[in-house]
C-alpha cells in the first residue's frame, strides 16, 4: 500500500510536476501517461528511492516489512547488465534476482526463448534479448510493488503477450504495479496523466 | 591455370572457416606436439650437456640455447601478428583476427622469457642484472607492444571491432618496431655505458651452432603447437553457442 | 649434486626452470579454457 | 555481512573478466619508467639516485588511469540506480569498489616495482621501505582517484585527473622521501603516510558517497 501526498519534483528550478497525490492499493495497475519530458521516468525513480530531493511525502505503509525497500521491484530504461559477463553470471550477481533460485530464472528465460544463450556474453546479445533477461527476473520475482519503466519496449509480439499475461498474474496475485507506456494498456485499472500536474 | 586459382580460392575459403580448422588442428596436433617435444629434448640436451664449453665464459654461455631461440621466436611471432593483421584488414578473414588474439599471449610470454634469461645471462658477464643497452631495451618495448595488443583486445566487447582494432595496432606496431630498434641503437652509441663491455657474440664455433639451430627449430615447432591449441580454445569461446561445435563436444567425448 | 648446480651452474638451472615454467603455462592455459567450455556445454545438455 | 561478501565477489568477477583494466596501468608504468633511462641517462649510479622519485611519479600517474573504471561503468549501465532502490548503504559499496580497484590496478604495480631493483638499480636494502610506503601510498591514491571519478562521473576525464593529482601531492612527497631511507629505521614518513591513510579513508569515502549522490538530483 503506497500513499503519495502533494508530491512535486523540481529539476533545475523548473517543476516537472506539482502536488501529485494518489494511493496505490494492492492489486491495482496504474499507467503513467504524458508527453515526453513530462516526468514519467522521474516519478518512477522518485517512488523507488533513486531520486530523493522531492517535496511532499511518500509512505510505504502496513504490509511492507520495516525495510520496505526490498519490497519494490524497479525496472528502468537502463538494463544494469554487465556486458563482459555471461548471462548466468549476471543473474547470479543481479540484485533484482537474488532470493530467486536459478531454476525458476532458467524456466522464464526458456519461455522467452533465451535458453541456449546462458553461457554467452551479454555484449553478444541484442537489446531485446538483454531486456528479456531482466524481464525473466521480473517474472520470477514476487514483490508487492513493481515500478516498470516502459516494460514492453524492444520486445517482439510473442514476448509482449507473455509479459502482459505475467503482469496480469501479478495483479491478481495482490501486488500493485505502476508502469509507463505510450500505447493504451487495456488492463490498466487507473490512468494518471502527468500533463495535468505539469506547471 | 585457372584450376590452380580455384584451388587457392577454395583453400583460402576453407582456411577461414572455423569447423574445418578445428577438425584439421585436432588431427595435426598429436603429430606436431610429438615432433616439437622430440626436437626440444634433443636440442636442449645436446646444447647443455654435449656441446663444448666456451673458452671465455665456461658453461654460462649455454643459456644461449634458451635465450636466443626465445628472442627470435618472440620477434617472428610479432611479425606474424602484423601479417595476420594485414590479412584481416584487407580480406576480412575472421580467422586472422582470432590468430592475433590467440598468439599474442604466447608471444608475450616468450618475450618475457627472452628478457629474463638475457638478464640472468648478463649478470655473470656484465656484473649487473640489467643494462640499458639497445637489444634489451627494444625487447622490453616489444613486450609492451604485446601487452598493448592483449589489453586492447580485452577492452572491446564485441569480437569484430576487437579484431579490427587489434589488427590495426599489430600492423602499426610492426612498422614502428624497426624504427624503435634503430633509434635505440643510435641512442646506444651515444650513451655508450663506459663501465660495461657490451656483450657481442663472438663467431660461434660449429659444434655450438648446430645444437642452437636445433633449439631454434624446436622453439618454432613448440610455438606452432601452442598456437594451434590457443586458436582451438579461442574458436571454442567464440563458437560456444553454434550447433557444429556442440555436436563435436557431445559426440566425441 | 645440488652443490654442484648451485656453485657453478646456478644461472643455467635458473634459466631452464624458467623456460619450463613458461612452456607449461602456455601449454595449460588453452587446455583449461577448452575444458571449461566443454564442461559448461555438457552440463547445459544434461540439464 | 553476506552483502559485503556477495558484492566483493561480484566486483572481483567484473574486474577479472576485463583484463585491460589490469594491463593498461602496467604498460603505462613500465613505459614511464623506461622514458627516464632513455631520456635522462642510463648510468647505473645516477639512476639509482633518481629511482625512488621516478617510481613514485610513475605510480601516481598510473593511478590516474583507473579513475574512470571505478564508478563510471556502473553509473552508465544503471547498476548504481539498483543499489539505491535496494537501499544498500552506499558507504559499503564505495569502500568495496575502491578496495577491489586497488587490488586489480595498484597491487600489480607494487609487485612490478620490485623489479625496479634491476631496471633502475634501486638499492636492495631500501626495497622494504619502498614497498611499505607504496602499499600505503597507492591506497590513498586510489581513494583520491575514486573521489575524483565520483565527482566527474558524467563529465570528461581530464577534470578527474586535475582533481586527483593535487590531492595526492602530500602522498608523493611523503612516499618518495620515505623510500630514500634504508630498511632498518621505519622512518617518520611511513608513520605520517599511515596517519594520512587512516585520516583519508573515512572522510574520502563519505565524500565519494556524497559525490555520487550529486549525480542523482
Amino acid at each position: 500500500m503506497l500513499t503519495i501526498q502533494g508530491l512535486s519534483y523540481a529539476y533545475s528550478d523548473r517543476f516537472l510536476f506539482k502536488n501529485l497525490s494518489f494511493d496505490l492499493v494492492p492489486g491495482e495497475l496504474i499507467q503513467l501517461k504524458g508527453r515526453n519530458g513530462s516526468g514519467k521516468t522521474t516519478l518512477i525513480k522518485v517512488l523507488c528511492g533513486i531520486l530523493k530531493n522531492y517535496e511532499g511525502s511518500i509512505s510505504l505503509v502496513n504490509n511492507l516489512d520495516s525495510e520496505g525497500r526490498n519490497e519494490i521491484f524497479y525496472l528502468g530504461h537502463k538494463n544494469a547488465l554487465k556486458d563482459n559477463l555471461t548471462v548466468l553470471e549476471n543473474l547470479k550477481y543481479d540484485y533484482r534476482s537474488d532470493g530467486i533460485e536459478l531454476t525458476r530464472l532458467k524456466e522464464n528465460l526458456a519461455t522467452l526463448g533465451l535458453e541456449n544463450y546462458l553461457f554467452s556474453k551479454v555484449s553478444d546479445l541484442s537489446e531485446g534479448q538483454k531486456r528479456k533477461i531482466i524481464l525473466s527476473c521480473f517474472m520470477a520475482s514476487n514483490k508487492s510493488i513493481y515500478l516498470l519503466d516502459e516494460p514492453l519496449i524492444n520486445l517482439d509480439e510473442e514476448s509482449k503477450k507473455i509479459v502482459s499475461s505475467e503482469i496480469e498474474n501479478k495483479i491478481n496475485g495482490g501486488s500493485s504495479i505502476i508502469f509507463t507506456s505510450h500505447e493504451k494498456n487495456i488492463l490498466a485499472t487507473k490512468d494518471i496523466n502527468l500533463d495535468e500536474y505539469a506547471t | 591455370m585457372n584450376k590452380l586459382l580455384d584451388a587457392i580460392k577454395v583453400f583460402y575459403h576453407k582456411l577461414g572457416s572455423y569447423p574445418w580448422f578445428y577438425s584439421i588442428s585436432s588431427k595435426l596436433l598429436p603429430i606436431a606436439s610429438i615432433l616439437a617435444f622430440l626436437f626440444f629434448v634433443i636440442g636442449i640436451i645436446w646444447g647443455i650437456f654435449y656441446s663444448p664449453s666456451d673458452a671465455i665464459q665456461g658453461d654460462i654461455y649455454r643459456i644461449i640455447y634458451m635465450h636466443v631461440p626465445a628472442a627470435s621466436v618472440a620477434q617472428s611471432i610479432y611479425f606474424a601478428l602484423a601479417i595476420a593483421g594485414f590479412v584481416y584488414v584487407v580480406w576480412k578473414m575472421k580467422m586472422a583476427g582470432l590468430f592475433i588474439k590467440a598468439m599474442a599471449p604466447i608471444g608475450a610470454s616468450f618475450t618475457l622469457l627472452a628478457l629474463v634469461s638475457g638478464a640472468i645471462w648478463g649478470q655473470p658477464t656484465w656484473g649487473t642484472w640489467w643494462v640499458w643497452d639497445a637489444r634489451l631495451t627494444s625487447t622490453l618495448v616489444l613486450l609492451l607492444f604485446y601487452l598493448a595488443i592483449i589489453g586492447l583486445y580485452s577492452s572491446f566487447d564485441n569480437k569484430k571491432s576487437a579484431d579490427q582494432a587489434v589488427s590495426i595496432l599489430a600492423m602499426v606496431g610492426a612498422i614502428n618496431l624497426p624504427i624503435i630498434k634503430k633509434s635505440v641503437d643510435w641512442w646506444n652509441t651515444l650513451h655508450q655505458p663506459s663501465s660495461i663491455r657490451v656483450f657481442e657474440e663472438s663467431t660461434i664455433s660449429s659444434e655450438m651452432l648446430f645444437p642452437l639451430l636445433v633449439c631454434i627449430l624446436a622453439f618454432y615447432l613448440i610455438v606452432f603447437v601452442f598456437g594451434l591449441m590457443a586458436m582451438r580454445a579461442e574458436i571454442a569461446t567464440r563458437e560456444m553457442n553454434k550447433d557444429w561445435f556442440k555436436k563435436i563436444v557431445i559426440n566425441n567425448d | 649434486m645440488i652443490e654442484l648446480i648451485i656453485n657453478n651452474h646456478l644461472h643455467l638451472t635458473l634459466v631452464s626452470i624458467l623456460t619450463v615454467i613458461v612452456l607449461l603455462i602456455n601449454l595449460l592455459m588453452p587446455l583449461i579454457k577448452l575444458n571449461k567450455i566443454k564442461k559448461s556445454l555438457k552440463n547445459i545438455e544434461t540439464t | 555481512m553476506s552483502f559485503l561478501k556477495n558484492f566483493f565477489s561480484r566486483e572481483v568477477l567484473i574486474y577479472s573478466k576485463k583484463s585491460s583494466n589490469v594491463i593498461s596501468p602496467v604498460i603505462f608504468f613500465l613505459i614511464c619508467i623506461t622514458f627516464f633511462p632513455l631520456a635522462v641517462s642510463n648510468d647505473p649510479n645516477e639512476l639509482s639516485k633518481l629511482a625512488p622519485g621516478l617510481i613514485w611519479i610513475c605510480i601516481l600517474l598510473a593511478g590516474m588511469l583507473s579513475i574512470q573504471t571505478i564508478f563510471k561503468e556502473d553509473y552508465d549501465d544503471g547498476s548504481l540506480d539498483l543499489f539505491y532502490v535496494r537501499g544498500f548503504s552506499m558507504l559499503e559499496v564505495v569502500l568495496v569498489k575502491i578496495f577491489v580497484n586497488w587490488i586489480f590496478t595498484a597491487l600489480p604495480l607494487i609487485l612490478l616495482s620490485c623489479s625496479m631493483v634491476f631496471l633502475l638499480y634501486f638499492p636492495v636494502d631500501k626495497l622494504f621501505n619502498l614497498i611499505g610506503s607504496l602499499f600505503l601510498g597507492t591506497l590513498i591514491i586510489s581513494f583520491f582517484g575514486a573521489l575524483a571519478g565520483a565527482l566527474s562521473l558524467g563529465k570528461n576525464s581530464i577534470l578527474a585527473s586535475a582533481i586527483m593529482l593535487p590531492l595526492s601531492l602530500p602522498v608523493l612527497i611523503l612516499g618518495s622521501s620515505a623510500s630514500t631511507y634504508s630498511n632498518e629505521n621505519i622512518t617518520f614518513f611511513i608513520l605520517l603516510l599511515s596517519a594520512l591513510l587512516f585520516f583519508s579513508v573515512p572522510i574520502i569515502s563519505l565524500a565519494c558517497v556524497g559525490a555520487i549522490r550529486l549525480h542523482y538530483e
